[in-house]
Formats: C-alpha cells, structure tokens, sequence
C-alpha cells in the first residue's frame, strides 16, 4: 500500500479507533482504557513526528474519498495543518493523563474517554482537512462530539451550558454551510491552495464574494470567539476541567481561528481579500474581541470565568495576525496559535488543580495558595506572565511579530493602541491574582480540601501536566530561533504563503 | 326504442340517481340513508345495463347494493345510540348542526369546482378520436386467452396481475377485521314464513353462484358475481337466525380464506418455472387454468365476504377469540 | 434478473399465506421470508447495475394490453431500503410482540403490507399502482389499529377515510387519462401525454389524491394520530416507507409520465407546500409532549424536505447539475427511511420498558438503556442532517440546487428547518446526562436494540460515506 | 351516441361532488362511509361512459374490468371501516 495516501488517514484513526472501542467498554476497565488512551496518543505523536519530517522535505500525503460526484473527502497534509496537528497530539497526550488523575472516582468514564478521542480525531481531521467541504465535515463532527463533554456532569447547569453551546455553534455551522455551499456552487470544488485560488474569478462575482466571506468568518468566528458571538465560552465553562484545558484552549476554539486563517489564506489568498476590503473588517472585529475579552474578564470573581474571557481575547491576536498584511504579522498570528494553546492550557490544569485539590472556584478563596501548591502556582505564574506578554516566555515572541508585523504593513496606528491595552489589560487582571496567590497571608481553612499534602502537593497525574506545558511555554520563547521550533515553522508557513 | 324514447328513459334514470345520491347524502337519520344508499345502488345496475355493461350491473347489484348494503345496514342496526360526535369527529368537521354555514359552502364551492374541472378534462378527452388501440388488441387476442367473454379475458387472463393483488386487498381487510375482535352475536331464529323462504332461496342463490360461474367463461359471470352470490345465500342464512351458515372451521377455514390467493400465485409460479412468463397459460390450458382460478376466487370471495358481515372469526372455531382483548402486558422499567 | 422482481412479490404474498396457515411457526416463516426477499432485492439493485432498467411483461402481454413491472435505479435502490428496513423491523417485531395471539395476527399484515410496497415500486401501470395503493393502505390500517386501543382505532380510522378520499381522486385522474389516450402504461403515456386541459386535470386529481397519502402539509392532520398510536414496528414502516411509497408515485408522476405538461408554477406550489410542511412539522415536533409524536410530525416536517427538490428539478436544465440534484432527493429519501425506522424502534424500545415515552420524564430510561439513546442519538444526527449522514449530502445538493437557480426562500426554510430539528433531537437528547451510573452492558434487549441501532447506523454512517456508486445508478432514473 | 355518453360522464361528475361534500361535511362516521361509496360509484361511473361505444357496438371491456376490481376493493374497504366503528362502539362502552 503507498504511504503517501495512508498516513494522514492514520493519524486520524489512530484516535478515532481507540475512542470507539472505549465506548463499548464497561466502566470498571480502567487499566485497558487507560491503556488504549495512551497507545492512541503515543501513535499518533510517532505518526506526526514522521509527518513533520516528510512535509519540511515537500513530500506531499494526500488522501481522497469520493462521497458524491464533485464532493470529495481528501485530507492533505501542508506545513499549516502540520502545525494544528503537532500541537493537537502533543496536548492531547498530556490533556489524556490529566483527566486519567483528574476522573479518579468520576462515573461514565467509558463515555468520556470515547467521546475524547473523538473530538481530537475531528480535530485532527480538520486540520489536515485538504479542501473547504472536508473542513465543514470535520467542524461540525467537532460540534457533535464535543455536546456530550460539556454536559458530561449531567448537572442542570451542565446540560443547560451545553445547550447554549450547542445553539452557537449549530447556528455558526449553519452559516458555514451555506456560506460553503455558494462557494462551491461559483468557484467549483474549492481545495486549499497556498495562496488562494478565488482571485482568478471573474469581477462580476465580487459582491457574491464579500456575502460568501461574511457568511465564512460568522460561521468559523462562533468557534473563535469573536465578539457578537462569542456566548457560549462562558457558558461552558461548567464542563470538567480536562474538557475545558484541551476544547476551549485548543480544539474548539482553535478551530475557528484556524478556520480563519485557512479561509484567507488558503481559500480566497491574502492580497485578493485585502483586494475586496475585507481584511479590515476582520482586523476591526478582532480588535473589538481583544479589547472586550480582556475587560470582561477584569470583572469575574470565578478563576474559569476569568480564563474563559481571557481566551476570548486571545484567540483573537490570531485573526488580528491574519488581518495584517504581510509575512511578519502572519508569523505572529500563526505562531500565537501554538502559544497561546500551550499557555491557555497550562492556565486551565492548573485551575482544574485548585479545584480538585483545595476546592478553589473563586480567585478570592486563592490567598497564599503558593506556599500550599508551589509547583502549579509556579506553573500558573509562569502562564500568566506569558499572557501578558513578559519575555522569556511564548506569548512575548508573538506579541513582538504581531507589532513588527503591523509596523512594516503601515497598520501600526491602530494596532499597536490594541496592543498595548490589551497587554496592560491583561496584566490587570492576572497580576493581582498572582500577587493574591504568592504575597497573601492563607485563610483558617481551605474550601474543601480533597487531596492531602503527601510527597507532592497533588495527585502526580494531575501536578506533571501543568509543569510540562508550563516548561514548554518557557522553551517555545527561549528556544524560538531552533529549528522545528514553532516560530520557525510559522517563518515557513509565511513564506510559503507569500511565495518568498 | 327510437331515440327519442331512449333520452327519456336515460334523463329519467339520470335524474333519479342523482335525487336519490343527494336525498341518502342530505339526510341525517343514518337509516334512511342507508336505504336510499341501497336503493341508488340497484338504480346504478341498470345504468350499467343501458350502458352495456352487464358483468358490472351483476357485481353492482350482489356486491355495490347489495352486500354494502348489508354491511352498513348490519352496522346501523348495531350502533347503540346515535355516535356522540365527541368519540369520532375531526377536530375540523364538528356535528353538522354546529358546522358554520361558511364551512359548509366551502366545501360545496370545493365539490363543485372538483365535479367542473372533472367535467372539463372529459369533455377534451371526448372531444379527441377515441383510442380504440386496446379494444381492438382484445379482439385480436381473445382466441387465444381461453375464454370468449372479453371481460373476464382482461380480468383473468390479460390483467390477471390485477385480480391476484384485488383478492390480497380482499384478504387483508378480512384479517384487519379478525384482529378488531369476535364475530357480532347471531340473530334470532326466523319465524315460519322467512323460514319457509330461507328453505327455497337458498339452494337457487347457490345453484345460480355455480352457473354464474360456469358461464362466466362466455357470457356476463364469473368468480366475482358468483362468489357474491354465494355469500348472499350466507348472510340469508345467517339473517334467519341458523347457527350453521356452511363456512367451514379452524384451518379449514383459513385454507377457503386464502385458497383465491395461493391458486393464483400457485399456477403462476409453476408457469414460471416450466419457463412461461409469470401468469402466462398457455393458450392450450387457458381456458382449463382459468376455470380452477375462478372458482378458487369464488369460494374465497364468498368466504370473506361473509366473514366480513359476521364482523369477525365466529366464536364456536378454535381459535381463542377472547371475549375482550388482553391488553398487552408492558413490563415496568 | 427479471425473476427477481416476480420473486420481490411473489415472496411476501406466499410469506404472508404460509403464516396465515402456520401461525404457531409463523416467527420463522415470517424472518425467512424477510431474509429472501431482501436477497432477492439485492440481485435487483445488482441487476440495475450493471444491465440498466429492467422491464418484464406479465403474461407475457405485450405493454398496455398486460401489465409491464420496471425497475430503474431509483426504484431498485427504494426497494433494497424497503427490504432491509422491513427485514429489521421484522426482527424487532419477533422480540416486541409478546403473546402468541398478536403474534398470529400480526405476521400475516405485515407481510401483505410488505407485498403492497414492493409491487407499488415496481409496477409500470397505472391502475395497478391504485390496486396497490389501495392494498397499501388497508394493510397500513389494519396494522395500525392492532393494539385495539381507542386512541389507535379512532386513528385509523380517520386515516383510513383519508387514504380512501386519495385513492378515489387518483383513480378519477386514472380514468381521465384512460379517456385521453386509450391505455394505462406508465412508458407509453410519458411520450403519448401533451398539456391540454385533461392532461392537467389528470395531473392535479392524482397529484391531490397522492399528497392526501403523502400527508404533505396542509393535509397532514391525520398521520401524527396513526403513527403515534400504532404499535412501535408498525410506525416505523408506516413513516418511513409507506408515506414515501406515496411520494415516490408524485415523483414518478411528475419527473417521468407528466414531464412535458408540468409548469414551474405548479411546482413551486409544491415547494411552497413542502416549504410549510418543514416549519409546520418542525415546529409542532418541538412543542410534542411524547416521543412517538415527536418523531411522527418530525416525518411530516422531513417529507416538505422532499417536495423542497420539485421547483429546483424544475427549473435545473437536464445535465449534470439535476443529476446531483436529483441524487441528493433520493439520498435525502432513503436516509430519512433508515434513520426514521431506527428512531421509531428505538421509541418502541423506551416505551416497552417504561411504559410511556413522555420526554420529560426520560432522565431514568436514558441512563439505563443506554444503546436505545445511542441509536437515537445516531438517527437524530441523520435527521438533523449533520455531517457523516446521507442527510447532510442530500441537504447540500439541496441548497447548492436553491443557490444555482436562485430560489433563496428554500434554502432560508432548509436552514431554519434543520436548526429546528436540532432543537428538538437534542432536547431529547438532553436527557441522556445524569448521575445515574451506567449498566455494565450497554445492549439490555438485542433482539430490539440491534435492528435499531443497525438502521439509525446505516442512515448516519454509511449511506453518507458510501454514497458515491448511487448517483451513477441514478443516471438510469430520472 | 356521444350524448349518451356525455350525458352519463357528467352525472358521474355530480355524483363525485354530491360524494366528496357528504365525506368531508358529515360528522357520522356512518354516513362518510355512504358518502365515500357514493363518490366511488360516481368515478365507476365516469369510467363506464368512457367505455360505452355507441348503441350498436360493442364497448370496450378494459374499463369494466376496472370498474369490477374497484367494486370489490370498495366493498372490502367499507367492511374494514366498519369494523372499525364497531370496534370503536365497543371502546366506548368500556371507559
């Protein structure tokens, strides 16, 4: 059997097959289902580590699968959807350990874990997805399977946060579909092409265009987080802290902002949009989400809430990044959606550690939490500063190139003021939080207090996660200029958008 | 019968088929529009016979008037009280009393577009040159479809298909009405004079079903006259009261019930595996194979038929026809 | 290959006597006959396949004098659905149906009903298809009021008035036609039929007739009612085939026998009709208080979907465009067959162990049984028409359809319809969450449980992945 | 004789009207099922007159053929339906 075709279908499987054995398998297995978890990550770290090797080299993988006349399934591996896909295994793997420790006595495993696998074989799915009518397959599966996770509780509020989240996101694929629909409809089946392929349409398809491009960045924008339609982060907060860390860090909402940039670069090609003048717009939305994000979450008492909003605004650095012209802001955008995984989720584990382990919600039950828990306070400092964009740390890199990039594309008068608010915003609201959990005297008692102090302040399943990522965050800023790093390879996404 | 004599005679019909449709339809004590019903049906027989149709006038008037008759008469003289409109009226059509006038033009204005638009396509279709490709195909074809009375050529040899789903359709509304429950109780014994009649009608209805069938072949008849014919001597019987009314039991029963069906599927499986298209006779045994479908018809379209009036499987069979029905025991969660 | 079609209505007719006389072996008489005229479906669709549209004169008559059967791709691939929809229904019946009695009675209409749907979509005559629509629905009624209870008779009743009113419309069409042009053959009219006012009298009487059997929008108050109260494996047929065999009639009318005398104006007329049998079926499916109402006007809303594609046929020029057109009807069609069957079995399944199927009250069975809610879950994903389902290739050429001829109002009802169907699977759904720990064995009944979860499977998984080799049969049909 | 013939069609049409407004406009289940037998014999009757060929001539069988076939699926849809409201009287009585 050739290779080639193969591979990207592997790694699809070899998540989506663990997940429905998982599901048949009855609660008490713990030991087969954390088996298959871990055998399904660890193959498919081997199999992207074999796709990364083979995409520097311009080898192409690419496989298809004929539904309908004109509708093909193909999933094609291209330096972007390599990025996507190396920072969905690798936090995958790490998010599986974490909700190991974290489901300790929980109920429904089997159906979690199932259901897990799922959402990251659709999330890989779509990353490697090589045309727009595979994408919108794989989004809306990550719609799908991702509703039973936010309601995993079973508690009211669960069910009824997973129904707003359902509301969204349906509405948005709705858009996206029909959006897709049109496009398919005027340009034909419309495969990623690295640097769009609309520009060749005739004049007279202009305006349909703008509407079609709307209807995308509404559809994808539920799933990113930007502003209008943003209800549902908050809302689904409620679901396990494992759901929280990987979905709302990094699938679901990536997703959308990984849909984004596939759309404008790779459907309609940068310079053509800023031809049609919607790059502005998008700049303009982003800008809006930024600011808004960042002050919403100045308000909230409840350490997820406050995360939630935080990564509203985050996620949308990297439409901000897209909506710059040119390569250097497009390395910031690109660049910051791995960062920003990896900080937002070292951030969530480590709230989730709080609450499993000292019962903490509120950031005003956080006092002195630093001498209690040192590693994952250290953890979350380290996160935090990132966030706000203090060098060494990841968030710093983007930061830098988004303003480089605005700079060079003459964009700085408005980007920079964003910029800058935002990161003043964001230290804000993480700075007292630290100061409150390092400098503050501990209260008589803490909340509820389900894991003793023994060798380790926690569960070693639930203390490693959050120092792994944390270290990775430092590494990702101190190492940015080694190869394979994520910097370089948005250099070379960059370049080989722009055809450098 | 000069022309003139036959517009009368036609106009007269006409008209009285109508007022009689309208009056059955206009009435609303359920009795009297029954009657009107029947008596409409007998009238629509001898048009069939002005229009030179007799096979039809014949099934008109055993089956059309007579056993619908039968039938609605026995669910009339059955229904307790007049059926209180709550137990089955639609929530768009309330008791006619309360249907607002509106309503009531509505639907007439409806009736009658429908009886014009209807009248209209006719009217074109008249007016074209009368497609006389198929009459004239039967005639070709009736030598060799074994019998010489073009009808039952078309009902048993040309659209044989036809007949063979028309007798499923027969036998389904027969286990439809076992599956609603038992057999209505019986009537009373006859007094000496019906008795008297019951004695002389009887073997004439059964000698006339036979002959009815026998000349089916040639001449206005067959399995569908005769079998009605048949089940007319039944419900007479059963109408006098008598506890036997000649419908076998049990398995017997069932074997008359489906004996219409499974001949006729019968002779058209063996035809296809001694490599004749389905239903295909041979010329030579047509007329043969015709005769042993036909009365296998007739005896099951007088069984079901009576079945139907019976309203059910008649209690003395085996088969445990529970007085009411077990309700079907759904286990808790 | 011609046998097959003998064998697809000669083998449930002989199933159905054999039970009739063997009722004490009449299970396994009855899966026997299932499993033979599924086989026999199958040569059918393989026969399309690869020699193209079968034709068999019955009694070797020549057309118009006898009776002709033809099978094109589309009624080969309605009929390989029939067969396996009623083969699993029949297979839940076996385990459904508890005392001998019912059993006895049952098997026998079944299979009747199972003949009536196989020579509807194979007969080429047009007072042959009123014989079968008639035999359809008596069966369809007698088996709908089996329960014997005053809700389902009452029900049936009414749909038996209804379906009555149907046939005597479609045979008045029949007898206008047989006027015009002097023969009952479907291939013969289609090149004898010109527009004139018989021709469109024929069409609007039938076409008026069939959607009183259709139940599309506004004559639809009769279907919620009988497919409520009738027995689980009964609705199941009765939405999922016996409603469709009526539509796959006004397609064949419509596409085929009338094509030159239909006017896009009527056809809108039908797409308004569906338009307001989605929004009405989708909105009252919200609002129902039990599951087997729920799903029954969810049949209503799903069948406008199908009456959506008529203008769009219309308008597309015959090429490429209303082949996809075309193939994305059918898949909509049979998709909403399979998953239908399997959410009605799946209801069955809740009812029989619970004894309602009130939706607020399900917090309890859901936990408990959890396969059922999966199969349910499975055949809501293909309702709704989300990806991996034939229903989200169906919806698409839907909507690329209304985009490439500009009607937007359909493609506005077709999003606003899915949506409200979302709304109501997931608010069934919802109750699947609870902190009731789970069983250790997902399947509590398999005779029940598989035949549903295989049906809701095959709408929501492979129809839509497979689907590819049914649009190059489709070429044969329309 | 094309009077005839059209004489007949059109009272098969009124009687189709006379039919359809008794079955949609009657609450008696009873009286419906009249009323629907009365449209059946309206329709039957259109397909005779279509058959009927002049005085002389012999008309065309296929239609009687037909109108045959459609008296007995009549008579066994009437005797369903009244089984039916049989069984609905006795539902009644129950509760």
């Amino acid at each position: 059997m050739n290779w080639d075709a193969w591979l990207p279908v592997l790694v699809v499987a070899s998540s989506l097959l663990p997940g429905l054995v998982i599901f048949f398998l009855s609660e008490g297995s713990h030991r087969l289902r954390t088996a298959l978890n871990l055998a399904g990550a660890i193959l498919k770290l081997v199999l992207v580590g074999i796709l990364i090797w083979g995409v520097f080299h311009e080898h192409v993988y690419e496989s298809r699968w004929t539904l309908a006349p004109g509708l093909e399934l193909v999933l094609h591996a291209d330096t972007l959807s390599v990025l996507f896909v190396t920072l969905s295994t690798v936090l995958w793997l790490v998010t599986t350990v974490y909700a190991i420790g974290y489901l300790e006595k929980a109920p429904h495993r089997s159906r979690f874990f199932g259901f897990f696998s799922l959402c990251v074989s659709a999330t890989v799915g779509l990353a490697l997805a090589g045309n727009l009518f595979t994408f919108v397959i794989f989004f809306e599966l990550l719609t799908l399977v991702t509703y039973p996770l936010v309601a995993h509780r079973g508690t009211p509020e669960a069910v009824r946060g997973a129904r707003i989240y359902l509301a969204y996101t349906l509405g948005g694929g709705m858009l996206l579909l029909i959006g897709t629909v049109w496009l398919h409809v005027l340009a034909g089946p419309t495969a990623f092409v690295e640097g769009g392929i609309l520009s060749s349409l005739p004049a007279a398809y202009h305006p349909q265009l703008k509407i079609i491009f709307l209807l995308l960045i509404m559809g994808l924008g539920v799933k990113a987080a930007l502003v209008p339609l943003h209800g549902w982060l908050p809302q689904a907060m409620v679901a396990p802290a494992p759901v929280s860390a990987l979905l709302h860090a990094v699938a679901v909402v990536k997703a959308g902002a990984f849909g984004i940039v596939r759309v404008v670069y790779d459907v309609y090609g940068v310079n053509f949009t800023d031809q049609l003048g919607l790059l502005t717009g998008l700049g303009i939305a982003a800008a809006i989400t930024i600011v808004y994000g960042s002050v919403m979450a100045l308000f909230q008492d409840n350490l997820k809430k406050r995360l939630a909003y935080s990564t509203v605004s985050q996620v949308s650095y990297i439409a901000l990044g897209t909506a710059i012209l040119g390569p250097i802001g497009t390395i910031g955008g690109i660049v910051h959606l791995v960062h920003q995984g990896i900080m937002k989720i070292t951030l969530f584990f480590t709230a989730g550690n709080y609450a499993e382990t000292l019962g903490i919600h509120k950031i005003s039950e956080m006092n002195g939490v630093g001498r209690r828990m040192p590693a994952t306070t250290l953890a979350f400092s380290i996160a935090a500063l990132g966030m706000i964009g203090v060098p060494p740390v990841a968030g710093f890199v983007s930061k830098w190139y988004l303003g480089l990039g605005a700079l060079e594309a003459g964009m700085a008068a408005w980007v920079m003021p964003v910029l800058i608010t935002s990161s003043v915003l964001n230290a804000a609201y993480f700075l007292p939080v630290l100061y409150r959990a390092w400098f503050r005297e501990p209260g008589p008692a803490w909340p509820a207090e389900h894991i003793p102090a023994a060798r380790f302040e926690t569960s070693a399943a639930l203390l490693w996660p959050p120092v792994i990522t944390a270290t990775l965050a430092l590494a990702a800023g101190l190492f940015a200029a080694a190869p394979y790093s994520p910097l370089e390879w948005a250099t070379l996404i960059a370049h080989r958008e722009y055809g450098l | 019968m000069n022309t003139m004599g036959l517009l009368v005679f036609d106009g007269l019909l006409l008209f009285s088929i109508v007022g009689l449709a309208w009056a059955s339809l206009a009435t609303t004590d359920v009795r009297r529009g029954v009657i009107l019903f029947m008596a409409f049906g007998l009238l629509l027989a001898v048009a069939w016979g002005r229009l030179l149709a007799p096979d039809v006038a014949l099934a008109e008037a055993a089956i059309g008037a007579g056993l619908s008759g039968a039938l609605l008469l026995a669910a009339v003289h059955r229904q307790p009280r007049p059926l209180s409109p709550g137990a089955t009226h639609d929530s768009l059509y309330r008791s006619a009393a309360a249907v607002s006038m509106v309503v009531r033009w509505v639907v007439t204005l409806l009736s009658a577009a429908l009886a014009g638009t209807l009248a209209w396509g006719l009217l074109h279709a008249f007016s074209s040159t009368p497609q006389d490709m198929l009459p004239r195909a039967i005639a070709e074809n009736l030598a060799a479809s074994g019998v010489s009375n073009p009808v039952t050529a078309v009902l048993l040899n040309f659209r044989a298909y036809d007949t063979l789903l028309e007798l499923a359709v027969l036998l389904t509304s027969v286990l439809g009405i076992f599956s609603l429950g038992p057999a209505t109780p019986g009537y009373q014994p006859a007094g000496p004079i019906f008795d008297g009649l019951v004695r002389w009608l009887v073997p004439v209805l059964i000698l006339m079903a036979g002959y009815l069938l026998w000349v089916g072949a040639h001449a206005p008849g067959g399995a569908f006259q005769a079998g009605a014919t048949l089940a007319a001597a039944g419900v007479v019987l059963r109408l006098a009261g008598r506890a036997r009314i000649g419908l076998p039991e049990g398995f017997a029963l069932r074997i008359v019930m489906t004996a219409g069906v499974s001949v006729f599927l019968l002779v058209g499986l063996t035809l296809l595996l001694l490599g004749r298209p389905f239903l295909g006779y041979p010329p030579a045994w047509a007329g043969a194979l015709i005769l042993l479908i036909e009365t296998a018809a007739m005896l099951s379209i007088a069984a079901t038929l009576l079945l139907a009036f019976l309203g059910g499987q008649p209690e003395s069979t085996g088969v445990k026809a529970a007085a009411n029905r077990q309700r079907e025991e759904i286990s808790r969660c | 290959m011609t046998d097959a079609m003998i064998g697809l209505i000669a083998l449930p007719l002989a199933g159905a006597l054999a039970t009739l006389l063997l009722p004490r072996s009449a299970t396994a008489v009855a899966i026997g006959t299932g499993l033979a005229t599924t086989v026999a479906a199958g040569l059918l669709l393989s026969g399309v396949a690869t020699q193209g549209a079968l034709h068999y004169e019955i009694g070797g008559w020549s057309a118009g004098l006898g009776i002709a059967l033809r099978a094109d791709g589309l009624s080969a691939l309605l009929l390989m659905m029939t067969a396996l929809v009623a083969l699993a229904a029949s297979v839940y019946a076996s385990a459904y149906f508890n005392t001998a009695s019912e059993r006895a009675r049952f098997w026998p209409l079944w299979l009747l009903l199972w003949t009536a749907l196989n020579a509807l979509l194979l007969s080429g005559d047009l007072f042959n298809l009123y014989v079968t629509l008639e035999l359809l629905g008596l069966s369809a009624v007698a088996l709908a009021s089996l329960s014997g209870r005053r809700a389902a008779v009452a029900a049936a009743l009414r749909y038996l008035l209804v379906g009555l009113l149907g046939s005597m419309m479609f045979l008045a069409g029949v007898s206008l036609l047989y006027a015009g042009y002097g023969t009952l053959d479907l291939a013969a009219l289609s090149h004898m039929v010109a527009p004139g006012p018989s021709a469109w009298t024929a069409l609007a009487l039938m076409t008026t007739g069939l959607l009183l059997k259709t139940a599309l929008f506004p004559l639809h108050f009769w279907l919620p009612p009988a497919h409520a109260s009738a027995p689980a494996p009964v609705s199941a047929v009765l939405s999922a085939l016996v409603v469709k065999a009526a539509f796959y009639l006004v397609l064949r009318l419509w596409l085929d026998v009338f094509a030159t005398v239909v006017t896009p104006a009527a056809a809108n007329l039908l797409g308004l009709l569906g338009a307001g049998a989605v929004l009405w079926g989708s909105w009252h499916a919200l609002q129902a208080e039990r599951l087997k109402l729920l799903a029954a006007y969810s049949t209503v809303a799903q069948l406008g979907y199908l009456f959506l594609f008529f203008p769009l046929l219309l308008a597309l020029p015959s090429g490429p465009a209303r082949d996809l057109a075309a193939g994305g009807l059918v898949m909509l069609a049979l998709t909403h067959g399979f998953a239908k069957a399997g959410l009605f079995l799946a209801i069955g399944v809740i009812q029989q162990r619970c004894g309602h199927d009130t939706i607020r009250q399900l917090d309890g069975t859901a936990q408990r049984l959890p396969a059922t809610t999966f199969a349910i879950a499975l055949a809501g994903v293909a309702l709704i028409g989300l990806p991996p389902s034939g229903a989200f290739l169906g919806k698409w050429q839907l909507l690329a359809g209304a985009v490439e001829t500009g009607q937007w109002l359909w493609l506005v009802v077709t999003a606003v319809g899915s949506l409200l169907a979302a709304a109501y699977i997931f608010k069934v759904l919802g109750h699947a969450f609870g902190h009731r720990p789970y069983p250790n064995q997902p399947v509590t009944v398999a005779r029940e449980e598989w035949p549903a979860l295989l049906l809701a499977g095959m709408a929501a998984l492979v129809l839509g992945l497979s689907g590819a080799p049914m649009w190059k049969l489709l070429e044969l049909g329309i | 004789m094309l009077t005839t013939q059209i004489l007949y069609a059109l009272t098969g049409c009124m009687i189709v009207a006379l039919g359809l407004r008794g079955a949609l406009l009657h609450a008696s289940v009873l009286q419906r099922i009249v009323a629907i037998n009365v449209m059946g014999a309206g329709v039957f009757m259109l397909l005779i007159a279509v058959a009927y060929r002049g005085p002389g001539l012999p008309p065309d069988p296929v239609p009687h053929a037909l109108v045959l076939t459609g008296i007995v699926v009549a008579v066994s849809a009437t005797a369903l339906a009244l089984a039916l409201v049989r069984r609905l009287h006795a539902e009644q009585e129950d509760d």
